[in-house]
């Protein structure tokens, strides 16, 4: 099956992206794609690197992700650039951890037509 | 087209799980996860509503989550079922649709 | 036949940029032309709580933004009956027109859309 | 040292109104903030609790967030009082502790 | 005489870094030699369960962390007996030694305080 | 009286961090002192400055109000490194809006210890 999934909070803060995160590996291992990962909301949050490695430090493991199995994680842009992930003319790479970019809700909705199943984590 | 609800919210501090409860339809399932799975507890204030919504929904209760915290199989009701994450994917794909509860 | 998509609203207003992403996401979906419905359950319905004057509470008002909701082509505004009575509100006093919803229609009304989404 | 208590999350879905008012000691002030403000409302599930809590407590609304949130004045319980930021900061110098509830 | 600071935790684990950040506090405020007091209310309770393991679900162990307060000098860990009783939860197995008061002594505890931090 | 303000909430996602500058605004005109903003958890975001200016741009608030009172504005240097705004040797001052510095735990410790009033907006 086709999944687009929403990622709504920040790693800092709740469990919620690191569930998002497992349910993506054990989706990508029982053989279903990955359409879209959309970060919404401080979401967007995920595709900071923080300055030390350690404990919470999901970025990098988003990051094994994307690479591993080719997936599209996408920042929404106004999200993004509301919590200074973004220059005003959209992408500004050098802030994202690799594997993320920027994009839009159109995006988002896009993948949604194309998608069996939408599935967020985090309200 | 049936719904997959996942609630992430203890239920000792809010009334997301009974609110989900009251708006689950019937072959439904409702999966408790993150902070959550303190609603698979029994003999709790709401443990009566989640048994008495067990008839009609498939309750289930995310496993990895409930070992985090430390929580004991004998405590919890004992008509829900525990999965794993292999076993969230398999909720999603059965329900068409999803809702979160927070 | 395009997918229906249904926009579940369940928090207060007034969360920083939550309500203005809330609303971004729904418009992004009626701009594609597809049918876009919006229930608000529990405290949503406080979003359509008729004289919210923010301006002294040093926060932006919200509510015009939200009464664009009818401008641009969601098709369906819903209410749960039980959410409004529990807070004393009437439909009818509400910042926009909405189709009132008995909870115990809420699970058939969500199971009518291809695509549910949460969204505070 | 008495304690001012601030309640900032809807009683319509959390507990932490209620669970304040339990730790409240004579004399201590609940403020109900931002969304905390709905605690201010009469004739609703947790009303009761709240006006008999007024008794022994100085239980006091922010009239900015209830200004924000189109609340009409006659909703509200009578027994409470409402202030703006300077009354919250009169409040703040009247109590030397103070408590978050969230 | 030094100030006495109490710490009110009524949230549960898991909430990525708040938990480190809430005890990076506490630590912080006892590495000063200052009368430090934790209270546990609540779904705070729950920081106490014994026999934690977030591993499979991809989190890291608090646990040890939070042991650490017996190390350092904080003064008194306390918890509410009500809090625990609505969970099942029994003092003696608790992860921490802990000094258990009653609901209805809680007030009269708190006020003894010079300084009081909600932390989650 | 002397106050000491700890801001816990990003202004992105909760409503707290509005509270306790409103908070500072009255304390002020009311001849208190502000001793120290102590900016924690999410709190440091609002250290952010977002790339549009819009509607939630409590920072350009912030800065304005340090700027006229002269007040110090410091965030923990170990929540806002886990938030990508601080580099790991410590100050990275290009990131934060004005008037905001990077500092630790103890110098909120020896405010407290200074102050008459303690107060946090936001868990």
């Amino acid at each position: 099956m086709k999944f687009v999934i929403q990622i709504n909070a920040s790693p800092r803060e709740a469990q919620a992206a690191n569930t998002g995160y497992q349910f993506i590996k054990a989706a990508l291992a029982n053989g279903h794609d990955i359409l879209l990962v959309f970060f919404y909301y401080d979401g967007v949050c995920n595709a900071q690197v923080p300055a030390f490695a350690g404990e919470d430090d999901l970025s990098a493991h988003w990051c094994a992700l994307a690479r591993a199995h080719a997936l599209d994680f996408v920042l929404c842009v106004s999200a993004a650039q509301r919590r200074g992930l973004a220059s005003c003319e959209g992408a500004d790479d050098r802030r994202l951890a690799p594997g993320f970019r920027i994009g839009g809700l159109g995006q988002w909705v896009d993948a949604c037509l194309k998608a069996d199943r939408i599935l967020a984590f985090g309200v | 087209m049936s719904v997959l609800h996942l609630v992430n919210t203890s239920p000792f501090e809010t009334v997301a799980l009974i609110r989900c409860l009251e708006r689950a339809g019937e072959g439904d399932a409702v999966l408790l996860l993150e902070n959550g799975v303190y609603g698979a507890l029994s003999g709790c204030g709401f443990s009566a509503k989640v048994a008495a919504a067990a008839g009609s929904l498939d309750i289930v209760v995310l496993e990895p989550d409930l070992e985090a915290r430390g929580l004991d199989r004998a405590r919890l009701l004992q008509s829900l079922r525990l999965v794993g994450y292999s076993g969230f994917v398999e909720l999603a794909v059965r329900h068409p649709l999803s809702l979160s509860w927070t | 036949m395009p997918k229906r998509f249904v926009f579940v609203v369940r928090q207060p207003p007034y969360s920083g940029a939550r309500n203005a992403e809330m609303l971004d996401q729904i418009l992004a979906a009626a701009a594609f032309d597809l049918a876009v419905d919006v229930l608000f359950l529990d405290d949503g319905v406080w979003h359509l709580q008729s004289g919210q004057s923010p301006q002294n509470a040093g926060l932006r008002r919200f509510a015009p933004m939200l009464q664009t909701l009818e401008l641009y082509d969601v098709r369906e505004i819903a209410v749960e009956a039980e959410s409004l009575e529990e807070r004393a509100l009437a439909a009818e006093k509400l910042i926009l027109p909405v189709r009132c919803l008995a909870r115990i229609d809420i699970p058939d009304w969500i199971a009518g859309h291809e695509i549910a989404v949460s969204c505070g």
